[in-house]
């Protein structure tokens, strides 16, 4: 059985659906993460878990024990909190200690430990502070700092990086990943940055509006999101979406866009054709703007849309094209750039391995 | 922020190397505020103006007349006999006057035992009422003690405290704790306790409030904390709420020790001073002085002795206003 | 388990409540007893209303002159307080003056000053400039604490308008004046209504200045109950309904602003 | 429309140097981008040209009239503000007929024209269905398009726009710096606008200058600030995941030179590193790469060091690789596919076209002409 196991839960605050039957699993030594906009329920779920909030209904299971009535303090957890959640009284250095002590280690022990930490955190020159005077950020740090330094059954860590200036973002990431990789730690990790959850987790569990939409490692939900939310919320920039018609035009499968015929795979158009058979064909298509490929030549199989401006972004140039009606994304790397300025007008090509077919209503996925 | 400096602080800016006497006047005038335009201030001095002129008026001359007064034998019950200057003569007497250090010491007890047990009481009470006193009505009800006026409620308890009819003495016999047909205020060794408990009675719904306000807005994110750490509940009233509260409390605590200091209208009510000025407040006892006996100098006196007491503390609570101000 | 724990608490906050306005009660029963009633020993609590008492609070005694006498002054005074204290505050949030923080302090500790301190220095000026006992000193008397208390409060409301707001109105080509009038009084419009509410509290619950400074013409209501007291035979079931009388109308306006009142009473420090 | 130049401007407060001797201009019609960390002076120069504060010293012009004593008005620029600032007591269109309702503008617009013009700002902006409503009734997207209204609709000269899209969500932040550029670009209004994000900054700015502690640090076209970063510090703020800045040194061995940072070895071009040896005498400086810079691979890549796999983070089409090799940590960004291992061994090749030096001492860049061959 797997260490954590949520079945069946529901939350509910009065009318408010917050978390909608959610079922999910967590194994031993696994980083999950929560990832979703806010309000959409992970942070209702992770506090669940904690025991912070009470399930409406549905069971928790710890180590195959159901917690659903356990106190958080009998849970066995330990949990980093957004808003750092630090003992005022206390320096840093016993606000880390805190934990350790309500677990009765030797002082010998604590020690080592809390210094492990703030070295691994970067807190050393404040640990006898008091949290007040200090910044926000390190602040986070030593509230990740506490829910660190507990040998804990599982980590929980509500979006414990979120306040922290980029660059420090970045390093804790990698540290944070580090940590858990070579220590084998349990981590349930909350975030609405898509970054984070993709850099570091094993799996990711996409949320909104109370459900989960996926649950698949990184690659799996970049590569193959089941519906158009995950599709949008992953991904920088975002996909693009555009509305299409399933043809089949010369014994070829084409999609029409835009007033455009473009051609697609065989094997695509064979999975797509049956699912968009009850819709006359038509489709929801996303391309994502790093699979899109622009030429000023003249070439088979082309959509042609307009610049309409360019914005370098330093290691990639990002395209917007009047596509028809419509207006798309694309994003070319420096290398393969091809220069074109605003106004001009350009030939685009759809990477044919990674385009995305979605119902039109029901935002599923037809292909996966 | 990390390691990033932000923002360089420094004595020296790139404008000062260099720039000599007037630059350095410029600088300190900013200090000072003369930084803003001079419409801006204009404007900004116009606003200010007919209050600083009025709380001159009823403010500050006031105090200052009374350091007059105070330096002067002016007695109205021997106006015709007119008034001269006698130095610090009020000043001398007054601190060699047992009565007075006698109604010093009332208005001390008055102050800190009243005080303190509201502050518990109140505290107790808002902990238990934290998070459960949403009604406007039951708020309302709270906040009626203290928005009545202090005449009213000594009036009411001059009434539960009647040695006759009182409802208060007539339960305090029923328990057994009062013989006979003892009145509270006609007591000596009683008078002040009861006028205490009147106090008591008003105030302490203040400190709740106050108090309940104060925990209501205490971050629950410690407290979260504290439950996955598993502490204890004492751990956590005195690692978490006592420390955050601390601002609220002291607050509270120096707002009812000013009033407190500066009791008049209750004790004039229920016992005017007395049994034998065992209620003698300050207050009490400068009116008496000053407007039954007429002698305004020696009250001018005692009054300026309260106004210097109420402003060493004001200053404490105006750092603490300004604080907690700032952070709200 | 848990459904006792609310039972107990709930019946804590109604025993609590009930301690706290006890006395009030007992005055509004009392209004409605009989002199008999009254002096009945054990005390009663259920009995016949009776209306006699409010009756002749209306039609004996000096009731009506000394409410309108409360009434105008506390009207006046608030109104003057508020009128010259609102852009006295709005002038201390926004702009950085020369000695800010002693202006602060000063206004402070006036309205901490004991009232005795003030009464002697008045009454002697008063008499000497015979304006003893008219409503007029009574309202300037009363600035000494409602004023202050307008500024500090309103300040700390002011304080909590993005400045801004009015930036972008300075770039539009508004002048101050219509900045304060337009932009920063419209947002400050609870704490307008609740420092004028307890303006009115306060002044209409003033003794001590009341009762030194008037005697007939403008005597106002507190002085005028005290006197009831200090007679020898008490009226009980009159004071009662004087005492009803003079409060309710306190109750009601509370009523309305009980969301400000700790902000208020804690002179803004605390947010209720 | 107007030219904004600002002339070795000083502004601080009581103690605080906010802004030390800041040279700027800005071309008619043209967008410039400010772009530092917080607290590095921006919001405060725009409110310098605003007229929102007054310098302390130095002198700004707006279409080269000296305007240091001009009141905000007169200066005919508009602005938004972090917070869009927008009143909570009025509705969207009283919101925006505000600047036009002004005592300095009340006899040019008629209140028939206040409602046109109001109109006509709203549809462009699409926000046309919400005029009756309060901003508290808003999202943070509508909201930020009342504030742009706002500023658009007086026909100001200048837009100073203070971090306008800071607090949107990412998403939202793609689509709105596309709308804000297009919209600058055809009303051709000069523009100020401020960021702390250098890809919002590069995206929108026809150039950019970059601004620390109060000093600008270097302004430039979006590409060069990328390719030719006039400092260390601006390397490091620019890029995601930011220039690897390493101390480093160049030895010779036999014929061939070679960069050392700590234990890492790395072949470098004759031309290149005499050029640079003559430009520092000992051979010592700090080197920066860029992430994308380099080549990573599994297969050995002879003569080129070796590196181990410290983390690894997939990001969907991309991976970011940390790379150590005794002290020395490295970036890499690579296509996704590579799939490392924590403690895996991998060859690393810089594009050694594409290497920033810079000085040990100062943080300046070292110019070395070979760099005509970067872009």
């Amino acid at each position: 059985m797997a260490l954590l196991k949520l079945e069946n839960v529901w939350k509910r605050y009065g009318e408010v659906e917050a978390v909608k039957n959610v079922n999910l699993e967590c194994e031993q030594g696994e980083f999950l993460s929560l990832l979703g906009p806010s309000g959409c329920g992970k942070t209702s779920t992770l506090r669940m878990i904690a025991g912070l909030e009470k399930i409406t209904s549905g069971n928790i299971y710890i180590k195959g024990q159901l917690v659903n009535d356990l106190q958080p303090g009998k849970r066995n957890i330990a949990m980093a909190f957004e808003n750092y959640a630090l003992y005022p009284t206390l320096v840093v250095y016993e606000n880390i200690a805190f934990p350790l002590r309500a677990k009765k280690l030797s002082e010998k022990e604590i020690k080592k430990r809390v210094l492990w930490v703030a070295e691994l955190l970067e807190i050393e020159d404040i640990l006898y502070s008091k949290p007040k005077g200090l910044s926000g950020g390190q602040q986070q740090r030593i509230s990740l700092a506490r829910a660190l330094v507990k040998d804990a059954d599982i980590h929980l860590m509500d979006e414990p990086i979120s306040h922290l200036d980029a660059d420090m973002r970045r390093r804790m990431r990698r540290e944070l990943k580090r940590l858990h990789q070579t220590t084998g730690m349990t981590v349930v990790y909350v975030t609405h940055d898509q970054l984070e959850a993709m850099s570091m987790a094993d799996r990711i569990a996409v949320m909104n509006n109370g459900v989960i939409h996926q649950i698949g490692t990184p690659t799996e939900i970049f590569n193959h999101p089941k519906d158009e939310f995950v599709a949008g919320f992953i991904g920088s920039p975002p996909i693009n979406f555009l509305e299409s018609r399933l043809r089949v035009e010369k014994g070829r499968y084409a999609i029409e866009v835009e007033k455009f015929l473009y051609f697609i795979p065989d094997r695509l158009g064979k999975k797509v054709e049956k699912a968009s058979d009850l819709l006359g064909g038509r489709v929801r298509l996303g391309v994502r703007p790093g699979d899109i490929a622009l030429s000023l030549k003249k070439v088979d199989n082309a959509l042609s849309g307009k610049v309409i401006l360019v914005e370098p972004v330093g290691e990639s140039v990002v395209y917007h094209i009047r596509l028809g009606e419509k207006e798309i994304i694309a994003e070319v790397s420096v290398e393969e750039d091809i220069n074109v300025s605003e106004g001009e007008g350009i030939r685009i090509i759809f990477n044919p391995d990674r385009l995305y077919f979605f119902h039109p209503e029901t935002g599923k996925s037809l292909h996966t | 922020m990390g390691k990033s400096d932000v923002v360089e602080k420094g004595r020296t800016s790139a404008y000062t190397e260099g720039g000599g006497v007037k630059v350095w006047i410029k600088e300190k005038l900013e200090d000072f505020g003369f930084a803003i335009s001079k419409t801006q201030r204009r404007f900004a001095l116009a606003l200010l103006l007919p209050a600083v002129v009025v709380l001159a008026l009823v403010g500050v001359f006031p105090a200052i007349y009374c350091g007059w007064l105070s330096l002067t034998n002016i007695n109205l019950a021997r106006a015709a006999a007119g008034f001269k200057y006698i130095g610090f003569e009020n000043w001398e007497n007054l601190l060699r006057s047992p009565y007075f250090w006698n109604s010093f010491k009332i208005t001390l007890i008055f102050m800190i035992v009243a005080v303190s047990v509201e502050f518990v009481l109140g505290l107790g009470i808002a902990l238990v009422l934290a998070g459960r006193l949403r009604s406007k009505f039951l708020r309302t009800i709270m906040l009626i003690p203290m928005i009545m006026a202090p005449v009213v409620v000594g009036l009411c308890f001059y009434y539960l405290y009647d040695g006759f009819f009182g409802i208060i003495p007539w339960m305090l016999r029923k328990i057994g704790i009062l013989g006979g047909n003892i009145a509270p205020l006609g007591e000596a060794n009683i008078a002040l306790w009861a006028v205490v408990a009147v106090d008591i009675w008003q105030w302490t719904p203040f400190m709740v409030l106050i108090l309940l306000a104060g925990l209501e807005s205490l971050p629950v994110a410690p407290y979260e904390a504290a439950q996955v750490d598993n502490a204890s509940k004492w751990q956590v009233f005195t690692k978490i709420t006592l420390p955050l509260l601390r601002p609220v409390i002291l607050i509270a605590i120096l707002l009812r020790v000013i009033d407190a200091f500066k009791v008049f209208d209750k004790i004039y009510v229920l016992t005017a001073g007395g049994p034998s000025s065992a209620t003698d407040v300050l207050s009490m006892w400068t009116y008496r002085k000053s407007f039954l006996r007429f002698n305004i100098s020696l009250g001018a006196t005692v009054s300026l002795i309260m106004l210097y007491v109420v402003l060493i503390i004001c200053v404490f609570l105006s750092t603490v206003l300004t604080l907690e101000r700032k952070r709200g | 388990m848990k459904k006792i724990t609310t039972i107990l608490i709930y019946a804590f906050i109604t025993i609590v409540l009930f301690v706290f306005v006890f006395h009030y009660i007992w005055m509004v029963l009392t209004s409605f007893k009989t002199r008999l009633d009254i002096f009945t020993v054990p005390p009663k609590f259920i009995f016949k209303p009776y209306l006699q008492n409010y009756i002749d609070v209306f039609t004996r005694g000096r009731f009506l002159r000394n409410f309108l006498n409360s009434a105008i002054v506390v009207a006046c005074a608030t109104f003057i307080s508020v009128a010259v204290g609102t852009p006295a505050a709005y002038s201390l949030a926004r702009f950085e003056l020369m000695g800010k923080k002693h202006i602060s302090m000063w206004i402070l500790s006036i309205r901490m000053m004991p009232p005795i301190v003030a009464v002697i220095p008045f009454f002697l000026i008063a008499s000497k400039l015979r304006i003893l006992d008219t409503h007029g000193l009574l309202m300037l008397v009363y600035m000494t604490f409602n004023l202050p208390f307008v500024i500090w409060i309103l300040r700390s409301f002011f304080e909590d308008v993005p400045i801004e707001l009015e930036q972008a109105a300075i770039l539009d080509g508004y002048s101050r004046w219509s900045i304060f009038t337009k932009v920063a009084l419209p947002l400050v419009k609870p704490g307008l209504v609740s420092v004028t509410i307890l303006c009115i509290i306060f002044s209409w619950n003033e003794f001590l200045f009341a009762n030194v400074l008037t005697k007939e013409v403008a005597q106002t209501l507190p002085p005028a109950i005290s006197v009831l007291v200090t007679t020898r035979t008490v009226q009980w079931g009159r004071v009662g309904a004087l005492a009803t009388l003079v409060v309710l109308p306190i109750v009601i306006f509370t009523y309305f602003i009980q969301r400000h009142m700790v902000r208020g009473l804690t002179l803004g420090a605390v947010k209720g | 429309m107007a030219k904004v130049v600002l002339k070795n401007v000083y502004k601080s407060y009581g103690e605080v140097k906010a802004i030390r001797g800041v040279n700027l201009s800005c071309e008619e019609g043209q967008l410039l981008a400010l772009l530092g960390p917080s607290g590095a002076g921006k919001t405060t120069t725009l409110k310098l040209i605003a007229g929102l504060e007054k310098c302390d010293g130095g002198e700004i012009f707006l279409n080269d009239r000296n305007v240091n004593e001009v009141s905000p008005f007169e200066r005919n620029v508009a602005m938004t503000f972090e917070n869009y600032a927008l009143y909570p007591h009025f509705t969207v269109f009283e919101n925006l007929a505000f600047p036009l309702r002004s005592p300095r503008r009340r006899h040019i617009y008629s209140e028939k024209d206040v409602r046109k013009k109001v109109e006509e700002i709203a549809t462009l902006l699409g926000i046309h269905q919400l005029l009756d409503r309060r901003p508290t009734q808003l999202s943070g997207g509508q909201r930020q398009r009342v504030s742009l209204g706002r500023m658009l609709v007086t026909n100001p000269d200048v837009f100073l726009m203070d971090e306008p899209i800071a607090h949107l969500d990412a998403k939202l932040r793609y689509f709105l710096t596309g709308e804000i550029k297009k919209l600058q670009k055809r009303l051709g209004v000069t523009t100020i606008y401020t960021t702390h994000d250098y890809m919002e900054a590069l995206a929108i700015g026809d150039r950019v200058a970059v601004i620390n502690t109060g000093k600008v640090l270097q302004v430039g076209s979006p590409d060069e600030i990328f390719n030719r970063p006039n400092t260390e510090f601006i390397g490091k703020l620019i890029g995601d995941p930011p220039m690897n800045v390493l101390e480093c040194e160049i030895v010779k061995k036999e014929k061939n030179y070679f960069l050392k940072i700590g234990e890492l070895i790395h072949p470098l071009s004759a031309r290149m590193a005499e050029k640079l040896l003559q430009e520092v005498k000992d051979g010592k400086s700090r080197v920066g790469i860029r992430p994308t810079d380099m080549q990573v691979s599994r297969e050995k890549i002879p003569g080129y060091p070796e590196m181990e796999v410290y983390v690894s983070e997939p990001l969907g089409d991309k991976e970011i690789l940390t790379l150590k090799k005794g002290n020395v940590s490295i970036q890499a960004k690579i296509k996704a596919g590579l799939e490392s291992k924590v403690g895996e061994h991998l060859w690393v090749k810089f594009d050694f076209k594409r290497l920033h030096f810079f000085d040990r001492e100062t943080g300046n860049r070292i110019h070395l002409d070979v760099e005509y061959l970067v872009l």
